[in-house]
């Protein structure tokens, strides 16, 4: 599928908002919280996005931003007359009250653990995921250190 | 200073034989009673030969002359033959393995990387310590048998490094162990590192001659 | 004897680094296993959005101490990318040079890392030897022994010195020849293939929904190189193949995966050679670098390992806002269960020792 | 004149001299009963006292001349495995006896460290070993007290046996029984209980794996190495590894050389190598103690001079397993004259020596389940094999060649 008709196609499904391309291989699309995960089964199965990249929790302050990459390494995505592979870039906002969305780690294992550490690092709550917990910090560890508003001493010394 | 006092408790343990947790501290100089020794459990018998014997050498002026002869002798040795913990934290780790490469070759020094805690002398930390990594280290000091040395290598491991305003990392290994040599370096190269080890010998030349007969 | 948990790590010598993994075994057959990681967590992200753009270089040196200057590329191509700089075209050929070596050096350091877990110290110490040749090559122009620094934003610090190229040469010869000497040692080595042959089998399908990329994923066939499908500096400029191995139809084993990297390694010969020869002259800096930044963008390289990603968002100021960073061996080894299932205890370390870790990159 | 001979004169002088006077002297001080004294100067004076007197003598000399070598062993070990990884290996030097001296005179250090490591390195091993003593013993708080105790006893004290067993020379033997060589492989196989005790004892998980992969490497290693043997036995007729060594100078070649065992047992002598490379337990075969797996196998949990003393008896195993294969192929001490015998033996077992430690530093090691295989399917045929040839040689071949010069006077 060339990545002109992959952007139509994505942008017909129900819930994406705003496709567009960054590079020319890079496809940017956000997506509502509710039945996302209908999409990314569709863009596991049906466009063949093998590779799950990168998840990403960013604190936009009040709302969370989470932003996934998926890669099609088997070219079933592809850009016309250039080897370059292409991406999925999908930015899901969430509230800061219910930081709160359907684990994908069922669909590629390798965003078990890019979750695991979404929630370690930023408190972003995956519904489904097997194993939700810490996974860099200790157990008991108080807080999640890089949302904005984490406070935490620094020993700076005077010299 | 705290260091010193409790290495020749452990030495204690050491001279005791078995190291058994029976023998009490304070019981140390008292005399089974008299036609009893056959009634005595092993290490019971062991402890009384061993006081009587220290006894005997602290009376007659013999433990003076033992420990001038083997204080230097024991001290020869510990400080020829430093066995490191093979332990690697992070990028001066890499040093560390790259300093027993034909280029450096610090088995020329006598090193022997053990992989077990309990066959080392000297604990290297190489890198910064994290707050899920503090218990873990200071296990493994304490697995080491006496006498022991940390060498805290590179920036990391002296006071947090690059890593001063990080919420997780400990700023710098002596503050929860004793520090022996400090190798500056960011990271150490493969050279410092032998000149740590040459530092170390010399601290151990000065600061701790040995012992045979001591308490 | 019956079923029990053996705890490995973090001060172990299979772990490569600061890593618990708990196996479950059943006598000498591993049942399961659960990797345990964060003993090396130094919160570099956090850290970075209190520094600005041009001084997280020196965190992203020590990300991964096996191949810092990947690393540190990496970073800078995607605030490249948010700032929208264009790097000088002699500035990209040293870079790319530069990236070579440090993959020939990172190579050989795992090279060196994984003969000791087959009980080859040897192979650890030749390896070892011919990493210092490359690492005193990467220290020529950047004045640093492992942490280099070397590549900053908009460019690299300086041009290379007098001499590299012949230097380069001349030591690219020694180790080609050094090459072919260890095949004899260690790939037609019978022993050595026992060991490596038909173990840790991952099938290419398993590996891309595990997110296993790089090295370990050419060595199941399957022609994926960021060098060439997410192209950046030159290397579309220059005649290179990306190279794959197969233990059997689509599926690797440690073998497969050992011979990719070497291939690798003399791929990496060939394509320094092919620089020194179109390189132009010019300056080797951008001439206007911007301080602050607003945006998103995020680039991908094919590091040592596999698949590196850096996403900067900027809001303006001279600081990232937020910074994040992916790394190869996060999910590799966050897979380890499936490819260890079935083996004995010994293959442990030459399955882990196989793919390579890092856990400098992989705690962040 | 022999070693026993030699230790019998030595044994004589001092018991007339030195220590029948000191007895009698000590018996006159105290009352004659209750006092052995007077007893051990009567026993003295008869055969038996001479004799085991003599014995003592003899296998203290026997002791030192292994304790000797196992320093030689392991420097050589240090230093070829250095050779061959480009490296110098240690470099201690006599001339750091310069700071012991000052150390004991009492003078001001001075601190000159290149000259300290400028030699050949032979004192590194002395400075382990005494550093090794001055170590804190430690006993996990939940191990088997008594057993992590005996372990090391067990697999110290069989290997240390294992130096006065065997023969130097015909001359030269601390010990000579007719069944010489089933003791030492009886020796041989004790060590594993030991290490399978102290695996145990050690309530560490790594040390138990250690120490059943040392009971499973015995399992499948004893039986085509004792098959191998066999081979030799029947050659020779005898264990006796005197009469073995004869046997093979016997047998002659063409050209009249010696036809040595290895020659016509080349089957046997290569699966003796193997074999007798696991017992020992060196690479390819040291999976008890596999570093990247099991960090130091069952070792793991020992501290001080018991791990030491481990490493020690490691190494006299080796050196008593060289010992063994070249009594058993490679004609023991013989050789030309002017060289006399015991240098020659010990020439054979340093050469022997050598190439294990070349296999130890260029080789991976195995794993279990292939040693396992190993062991019983193609070790095990070969040595049997091994039997059939000799069997033949031994058995049939000479009937054979009887009948063959009878027939034309049959006929």
């Amino acid at each position: 599928m060339e990545i002109k008709a992959f952007m139509k196609e994505v942008s017909s499904v129900k819930g994406v908002t705003k496709v567009g391309l960054v590079r020319n291989n890079v496809v940017k699309c956000n997506l509502d919280k509710e039945g996302s995960k209908d999409f990314f089964v569709k863009l596991k199965d049906d466009f063949g996005f093998e590779h799950c990249s990168l998840i990403t929790a960013i604190d936009n302050q009040p709302q969370f931003e989470l932003v996934y990459h998926f890669s099609a390494i088997n070219g079933s995505v592809f850009v016309k007359d250039s080897s370059a592979a292409v991406m999925a870039e999908i930015h899901i906002f969430l509230d800061r009250d219910t930081p709160t969305v359907e684990s994908i780690s069922d669909l590629w294992f390798g965003a078990n653990w890019h979750e695991r550490e979404a929630f370690d690092l930023m408190g972003i709550y995956f519904i489904g995921h097997p194993d939700l917990r810490r996974v860099l910090l200790p157990e008991g560890f108080a807080g999640h250190p890089l949302r904005k508003d984490y406070v935490y001493e620094i020993h700076e010394e005077e010299w | 200073m705290d260091m010193s006092s409790k290495r020749i408790k452990g030495n204690a343990n050491l001279r005791r034989g078995l190291g058994s947790k029976t023998t009490d501290s304070d019981k140390i100089m008292e005399d089974p009673p008299a036609g009893d020794w056959l009634a005595l459990r092993s290490d019971q018998l062991l402890k009384w030969i061993d006081d009587a014997v220290y006894n005997a050498a602290e009376t007659t002026g013999m433990r003076e002359v033992v420990d001038r002869v083997t204080r230097p002798i024991f001290n020869y040795a510990q400080r020829f033959s430093p066995h490191p913990l093979h332990f690697g934290i992070m990028c001066c780790a890499i040093e560390m393995g790259q300093a027993s490469a034909p280029d450096h070759d610090i088995d020329r020094l006598g090193l022997v990387y053990r992989s077990s805690p309990r066959q080392c002398d000297v604990l290297i930390v190489n890198g910064p310590v994290c707050e899920k990594l503090r218990p873990k280290l200071k296990t493994l000091y304490e697995q080491m048998p006496e006498p022991k040395w940390v060498i805290a290598m590179g920036e990391c491991a002296i006071s947090g490094g690059p890593y001063w305003d990080s919420y997780s990392v400990v700023a710098g290994a002596d503050t929860f162990m004793p520090v022996d040599v400090y190798i500056p370096g960011c990271p150490v190269r493969p050279e410092a590192l032998m000149h740590g080890f040459l530092t170390l010998q010399k601290k151990i030349r000065e600061k701790e001659p040995g012992m045979f007969l001591r308490r | 004897m019956a079923e029990m948990w053996i705890s490995m790590g973090p001060q172990h010598p299979m772990t490569h680094g600061l890593w618990t993994l708990k196996v479950k075994v059943d006598g000498e057959t591993i049942v399961d296993a659960d990797p345990e990681l964060g003993y090396l967590h130094r919160s570099v992200e956090k850290m970075g959005e209190r520094r600005k753009y041009f001084m997280n270089t020196t965190l992203t040196d020590r990300l991964c101490y096996a191949s810092s200057t990947t690393w540190t590329h990496c970073y800078a191509l995607s605030v490249e990318e948010l700032m929208e700089v264009e790097v000088p075209q002699r500035a990209q050929y040293i870079r790319t040079i530069m990236l070579e070596l440090q993959r020939l050096a990172s190579h050989l350091m795992w090279a060196g890392a994984y003969m000791p877990d087959l009980g080859h110290i040897t192979g650890a110490l030749y390896f070892w030897r011919d990493r210092e040749l490359f690492l005193n090559l990467l220290e020529a122009p950047s004045g640093s022994r492992l942490l280099y620094n070397y590549i900053r934003i908009g460019g690299v610090k300086r041009d290379l010195p007098d001499g590299f190229e012949q230097k380069t040469e001349r030591i690219l010869k020694l180790f080609e020849q050094r090459l072919d000497e260890y095949a004899d040692l260690f790939e037609n080595s019978k022993i050595f293939r026992m060991r490596t042959e038909d173990v840790g089998k991952f099938t290419a399908a398993q590996a891309q929904n595990l997110g296993i990329t790089g090295p370990n994923l050419r060595g199941c066939g399957t022609k994926f190189d960021l060098r060439e499908h997410d192209t950046y500096e030159i290397y579309d400029e220059i005649d290179w193949d990306i190279q794959t191995r197969e233990a059997g139809p689509g599926y690797s084993d440690c073998f497969s995966r050992y011979m990719v990297r070497i291939d690798e390694m003399r791929e990496s010969i060939k394509i320094i050679r092919e620089c020194f020869k179109k390189m132009p002259a010019g300056p080797t800096m951008a001439s206007k670098i911007p301080v602050r930044a607003t945006g998103e963008a995020f680039r991908r390289t094919e590091d040592s390992r596999g698949e590196a990603l850096m996403y900067v968002v900027g809001d303006g100021s001279d600081r990232p806002y937020r910074w994040k960073i992916k790394s190869p061996m996060f999910t590799t080894i966050s897979a380890c269960p499936h490819y260890l299932k079935g083996y004995k205890v010994a293959d442990i370390p030459a399955i882990m020792g196989s793919i390579d870790i890092c856990i400098g990159e992989t705690d962040k | 004149m022999s070693l026993f001979s030699f230790c019998k004169a030595m044994a004589e002088w001092t018991a007339d001299y030195m220590l029948i006077p000191v007895f009698n002297f000590q018996a006159g001080l105290f009352p004659p009963f209750s006092n052995p004294a007077g007893d051990i100067a009567d026993w003295l004076e008869t055969d038996g006292g001479l004799n085991t007197l003599a014995w003592l003598f003899a296998v203290n000399i026997a002791f030192a001349i292994g304790m000797t070598n196992l320093i030689i062993v392991i420097h050589l070990e240090r230093k070829i495995a250095a050779r061959i990884q480009d490296r110098r290996g240690p470099m201690l030097s006599l001339r750091s006896f310069r700071e012991l001296g000052e150390d004991l005179a009492g003078n001001s250090p001075s601190w000159r460290f290149k000259q300290n490591y400028a030699g050949i390195g032979i004192l590194q091993n002395m400075a382990d070993g005494i550093k090794a003593i001055t170590k804190e013993l430690i006993i996990p708080a939940k191990a088997d007290k008594f057993l992590f105790t005996m372990g090391p006893i067990i697999f110290i004290s069989s290997s240390v046996f294992l130096l006065v067993l065997f023969p130097l020379s015909d001359r030269f033997a601390a010990s000579s029984a007719p069944a010489g060589l089933m003791v030492i492989m009886a020796a041989f196989s004790i060590a594993p209980i030991g290490v399978l005790t102290s695996g145990w004892a050690s309530n560490n998980k790594y040390s138990m794996i250690g120490g059943m992969r040392s009971a499973a490497q015995l399992m499948s290693y004893e039986i085509p190495l004792l098959l191998s043997m066999a081979g030799v036995f029947l050659l020779a007729g005898s264990f006796d590894p005197v009469t073995i060594v004869e046997q093979q100078q016997q047998s002659t070649w063409f050209f009249g050389l010696p036809m040595w065992n290895f020659i016509p047992q080349f089957i046997g002598f290569i699966v003796f190598m193997i074999c007798i490379l696991a017992e020992v337990e060196r690479v390819p075969f040291d999976l008890p103690e596999a570093e990247a797996e099991l960090v130091e196998g069952w070792t793991t949990e020992y501290s001080g001079i018991r791990y030491m003393l481990f490493l020690a008896a490691e190494y006299i195993r080796g050196f008593a397993g060289a010992a063994v294969c070249t009594i058993l192929f490679l004609g023991g001490w013989a050789g030309p004259w002017p060289v006399p015998p015991e240098v020659w033996f010990l020439l054979k077992v340093y050469l022997i020596l050598i190439f294990w430690i070349f296999i130890r530093w260029t080789v991976p090691r195995i794993r279990t389940d292939q040693i396992l295989e190993l062991g019983w399917k193609k070790l095990l045929p070969l040595s049997l094999i091994n039997i059939l040839i000799v069997i033949f040689m031994v058995e049939i071949y000479p009937y054979l060649s009887d009948t063959l010069t009878l027939l034309p006077e049959v006929f």
